[in-house]
């Protein structure tokens, strides 16, 4: 029986959450030291504190110590805490969605054994994945050919008794720097492509070999061009120098952590919900401002243009917030997908939600005139963190063809 | 209809161009990348530029200028610009004020400014308008609330005047000698008829620089707050008449009105042109799903629009170089300006459309183009100043 | 609970519609004579199959012999009818909207024995509303301020006895043409300005004096303008020239017949729902053609600059769809509906839908290149009704004014 | 830089306007209302216009035309169509076979048709490329299916050459004296090396005219099948060298190509200022809310991009006029036609939007305009012919 509503209890875990929000969070993600430095890192005194409220094993299952939110929940929550900051709502959702596959799917109990309770008590411990979610991460790029890009895992794991000698960097990991456990996908045989030899291994931070970096401001590549590097939260390099880990560490029947349900464009739309919880916190400023700053003899929320710019908004995160919750309905009932969408929703909730937070971003930094470049305020970095969605998962571009793919029932071979 | 250049307006063109690729682009990704606001600034650009001529352009040539006209000045912003528009920006900011002084200003006043700017390798210069609680009702007075606007107050004490209060978000602030002020002589009627316009040396007593900004794009150029506490400017100093210091009417003859639309304009062809190049250079040598991503179709798409948007504004812009040089009076350069912020948007998010999805990097120069171009929606592209061509249209409309 | 399933009984009637729109109203729809001749009109035949399934009393409450349809359910089957073709369509929605509301809601059980049987076993009975339905149709204008435009009531009835006269022209009712019942908004007092003295009258087709008169193609007005008559389905001038009804014909207690619920912008988005079936014919014909189209050596869906185009009609009937089922949800559960929303959701969906099919109407007739506009095919149709839609009810700009006023939180006195 | 019109041009560009404003105008509803797609042609305000010059403008002097310049001519597009974009493109159709002519026909050609041409008022031509199986493929031939394109067959029989097949979307059709042909002559090969172009004139034994196409907007302006069973044309009829039809490259030497993106672009200008003009008429009568619909915030803001992207368009078209005049070969003028097509499209739903909302009438003129829009998207922007100015470009970039 269709419904927008949501049960009781997940009125009240939002309510709880937007509390904490108001009341702890946006003092310290707004801090005008913060905004100056750009700095992406949040203080971690706000993550304990998130993590008391059960949001850092969210999706953990009850049995295991979690609060067993699905997807919809997951999402529902997600955006409220990224309306107080987007690095800190990015961190507890990656350890959160990680903490759900890796020890409600894909550990052995032995191996849940020796981390569960770390990770359930620590409210420091976060997890990290090393590998890549998605093989057939250029598919878009081959529209309609059935040639599939492969993968390249970085890491080579080779045998040395019971242990695996892992050796190789990957170049950017999210949650690295806090991570105390990462799922490291590595390929047994050096020369292997795709994902052939491919197994995920688990590695406690702390294991000697195994080196962090948080990422330089500029990287220049081989062609002298200059990159910076785009994230939210967290996140750095891992390189493995001779680091060795128990073959036991390997999850079993895993070439990949995520790979089906991204590849297919019907997984959680996690990504999305962070991202209408950042669009929120723009709007919201721009509506508190809008009603004090006075133009004209009256508060410029009177003004029609003013006024119709907030309509934009308004209108850009209700749609957004529609098809991520859809998206995430459906990814919780993924028996009956087909009786609720034929469409990729999660696939194409990136297309829609990453481009009409940006423009619903760059609106609500018009509202504040030139205060609205000035990195005294938040809006400059609600613009770039919405850019930094555009561009992460897969481009929009060909997030929109994928969708065409599923609409011309092409199946890639 | 002539599009050709002259000779004298090629020339400049081709100097600001090699300028451009030889000490603008090698700096500019430093520059920005510096995190405090107050030293992205460079005094050897500057310096280097104000040699070639680019920082004294507009004076006229009967003062010691260059006298270029505007199809030339539009060219070289271009040009200039497409290495990176900050540092061009802050050269075409004196344009602006040379501009003014030789139109409006003395001979006396002339002679003291004109001479030591042109003598001066690092004589830069800015003008305060907006400040804390006046902006848009600076540029589109509201007729319900007369008094609305800037508050910066001026009293005549003999042959001096005191200036007491504060502007914000001035160009060229925290580096400039002499800033052009709009203040209030008389408190009791609005802007347009109680404003006086100072000419106030950086070294004047009581005048100082407070905040500076830390801009999310224009990096290299300057921008902060200008302090007056009983700031005293001689009467020496104040250009034109009492109270007759915001023009009325669409007819703006101050030069500075009208040039910064122009100036808006021709920086973000500049920079749309920087995006292009860039696209172009990603997209031959980039390969994804096999082939170049010059051979998918939607990124010839995107390309096409990225060159089609480039070509309208460059068009409209050299259409308005030569209005202003004709001196032909409509409101097209208004809509020029108008015009540049929705491209500039559109062109540089398109550069990173096309350049996006390598790795979770983005290039830095097409994220440095993106951040840039978003300062055009407030100068540029406001509704504000939309509203106020619109309504200059709808009133000259028979 | 969230649920973005339709029952059982729901997915059973959207079935047997699209089979009916697929095998019976189509190739009505589409015959090359009525596509060349533009002509608003439908075939009976059409209508009685339609009414033989119940959706020409779809809302009507079972008890009196309707099908009782909820808001959602008369969304969801409207817009299966609009794939078919949109007068049609409308014309039941009207028909089936108005039976609800006067016969549920606003008569009395006198009335309902006089009208009702008819109403429920005549296929060809339909109903149209002579009036005005919102009185503020001025709000979003006067944004931020309170002055509310009047309602001007061009027909005047004086008692005679117990009778009504009524003398007036309305000079657009839809489906007037095919009405058996009118309802009609008079002023019992000529001079009274508003709806000061206006009460509603129930006026049977064929009453002597009643004239109904199909629009003219063009207009000219006192400034010698031009102007074309917008609608959809059909309707047209009706004229009272000394009618007499019994006074008895009143509506008890009521000056204007949906007043309420569309003034606050949370009433039924059905006009969006149908709109969106709109959208859908143009987008699946779209698809149809693009996989029997070859250019290039390939069906152009394999294009990517098709692909692409067809994705973004994808994502904008996704999002258009899930904001209308959203808002007839809400208008659903309108006790709950603070819950659900604080913002008036079918005013959002007038300002989002109508704009988003325009563009996919569009973006679909571009797939046919010149044949796209050529009046052999139904997609300059297509794009001519999807531009009505636009401009019927509010505009799109004062309807996002009036989402601004919500925004900000003013209540017009 | 110099936007300023010669006396020549601005005697055009005067008379257009006149002629617009006197004759075109008063019948241009009327005709579009007229619902069978045979009756909405004129041949009255042909012969009145073919008078003016309308329909002879760019024949070249030396043959007794009247030898506008590109600019004349962009300037007379843009006031006729400002009054009704499909009677204008009625006249200008003719001017880009008259380009045509002029410049790779022969002698003995232009003494017959263009004799003709000029001495009847009632003499218009067309041209058939597109067919119902091969319309992007002719603009953008497919380099892995070489032979796709149109098919219409032309095989030589002594003198003559035997036609067969069908060209559909023709414009003029139904009207025309005479048609360009493009047929191929060599179908084991791709239609860039296959081709023959020839000249058809409509009492050709086997040639005829199809269905009519009853179109949503361009009303007017006829649009036909045009159908060949074993159609005789004599050799002398033959434009050009056998297989020689469409040029290779980018250099249209012919001027149907180029000229037909100026053509757009210019046809579009006229429509923009026609939906400025009657938006701007409406909102200073038009009250809504107390105040004229001039007063509302919103309505500005539309105005204003309106008057924005109308101005920019015209900045493009006058300088891809002059580039033609001067011999300028880039992608401009199809950026500028792409350009035209997202901006008629733009403008004319903005009128909408400004003159929409009148108690479910909409204002015939705004309608009518909006319908003519549409046909822009197939003709002038739609997927393949961005495609083609992007690939251009990046072919010719370093």
């Amino acid at each position: 029986m269709f419904s927008f509503q949501l049960s009781a209890e997940q009125q009240e875990f939002r309510d709880a959450v937007k509390d904490f929000v108001t009341n702890e969070v946006k003092a310290v993600a707004n801090h005008p030291d913060r905004l100056q430095a750009e700095d992406p890192h949040f203080v971690p005194a706000i993550l304990e504190q998130a993590s008391q409220m059960g949001l850092r094993t969210l999706a953990l299952s009850e049995a295991r110590g979690g609060a067993g939110a699905d997807h919809l929940t997951a999402c529902v929550l997600a955006e409220e805490l990224a309306v107080g900051d987007i690095g800190f709502a990015a961190t507890l959702a990656r350890t959160s969605e990680l903490g759900h596959v890796l020890f409600d799917e894909a550990m052995s109990d032995a191996q849940r054994a020796q981390f569960l309770k770390s990770y359930v008590e620590d409210d420091n411990y976060h997890l990290a994945y090393a590998g890549s979610d998605i093989e057939a991460d250029d598919s878009g790029w081959n529209y309609h050919r059935s040639e599939k890009s492969e993968v390249e895992i970085p890491v080579v794991a080779t045998k040395a008794g019971n242990d695996l000698v892992l050796n190789g960097t990957y170049a950017f990991v999210a949650n690295a720097p806090l991570a105390k456990l990462f799922a490291v996908q590595v390929k047994t045989d050096p020369k292997a492509t795709g994902l052939t030899a491919a197994v995920i291994v688990l590695v406690p931070a702390g294991t000697a070999g195994l080196t962090i970096k948080e990422p330089a401001k500029v990287e220049t590549d081989a062609d002298g061009e200059q990159y910076y590097r785009w994230f939210h939260g967290t996140g750095g390099s891992v390189t493995f120098k001779d680091v060795k880990v128990p073959a036991a560490n390997v999850l079993a029947g895993r070439s990949q952590l995520f790979g089906a349900a991204a590849a297919s464009g019907r997984g959680s739309p996690l990504v999305q919900a962070l991202n209408i919880g950042l669009g929120r916190a723009a709007y919201e400023s721009a509506i508190d401002y809008a009603k004090i700053r006075v133009q004209g003899g009256l508060p410029i929320i009177q003004h029609q243009a003013v006024g119709n710019i907030l309509a934009e908004i308004a209108i850009r995160l209700e749609t957004s917030r529609n098809l991520v919750w859809k998206a995430a309905y459906a990814a919780d009932h993924a028996g009956e997908y087909a009786a609720i969408s034929e469409l990729p929703l999660q696939i194409m909730a990136k297309a829609y939600v990453s481009h009409a937070v940006h423009e619903a971003a760059l609106l609500a930094a018009e509202c504040f005139g030139a205060m609205g470049v000035m990195k005294d305020m938040p809006q400059p970095h609600y613009v770039h963190h919405a850019l930094v969605f555009v561009h992460s998962d897969t481009s929009n571009s060909t997030a929109k063809l994928r969708v065409a793919e599923a609409i011309a029932d092409f199946k890639r071979d | 209809m002539d599009f050709s250049l002259t000779e004298e307006q090629r020339a400049w063109q081709m100097k600001a161009r090699e300028f451009a690729a030889n000490e603008i682009t090698p700096i500019s990704l430093a520059r920005e990348q510096i995190a405090d606001p107050k030293h992205t600034w460079d005094w050897e650009i500057i310096k280097k530029g104000s040699k070639q001529g680019f920082r004294t352009l507009a004076v006229p040539k009967a003062w010691g200028g260059h006298g270029a006209d505007f199809v030339s000045q539009a060219l070289v912003m271009a040009e200039l610009s497409r290495a990176d528009c900050a540092i061009g920006k802050a050269f075409s900011q004196n344009w602006k004020w040379s501009h003014l002084i030789s139109m409006v200003c003395s001979d006396d006043q002339k002679k003291r400014f004109l001479t030591k700017f042109l003598e001066d390798d690092t004589f830069v210069m800015g003008k305060g308008i907006t400040e804390p609680n006046a902006g848009g009702d600076n540029r589109l007075p509201p007729p319900d609330f007369p008094k609305s606007g800037f508050r910066l107050r001026a009293e005549r004490k003999g042959d001096e005047w005191i200036l007491n209060g504060e502007k914000c978000f001035i160009a060229n602030g925290g580096v400039g000698k002499l800033f052009f002020l709009d203040a209030r002589t008389d408190p009791n009627v609005g802007i347009k008829n109680g404003t006086t316009m100072f000419m106030v040396p950086a070294d004047t007593p009581g005048f100082r620089f407070g905040k500076q900004f830390n801009k999310s794009g224009w990096r290299f150029y300057m921008n902060a707050e200008l302090i007056f506490e009983n700031a005293r400017v001689p009467d020496a100093n104040r250009v034109g008449e009492v109270n007759g210091g915001v023009k009325k009417g669409t007819d703006d003859t101050t030069g500075g009105d009208l040039f910064g639309d122009l100036e808006l304009a021709a920086h973000a062809l500049g920079v749309c042109d920087h995006a292009c190049d860039a696209a172009m250079k990603h997209v031959k040598t980039a390969m994804k799903g096999g082939k170049t991503l010059a051979n998918q179709q939607w990124v010839q798409l995107k390309l096409n629009r990225m060159y089609m948007l480039t070509e309208a504004l460059r068009s409209f812009v050299m259409r308005i170089a030569w209005e202003h040089d004709a001196k032909v009076h409509t409101q097209n350069p208004g809509l020029a300006m108008n015009f540049s912020c929705d491209t500039i948007q559109d062109v540089t998010r398109l550069g990173l459309e096309i350049m996006g999805s390598s790795n979770g990097r983005m290039n830095a120069s097409a994220d440095k183009l993106a951040r840039d171009a978003i300062i055009w929606t407030h100068l540029g592209g406001d509704s504000v100043l939309r509203m106020r061509y619109a309504r200059r249209i709808i009133a000259a409309s028979k």
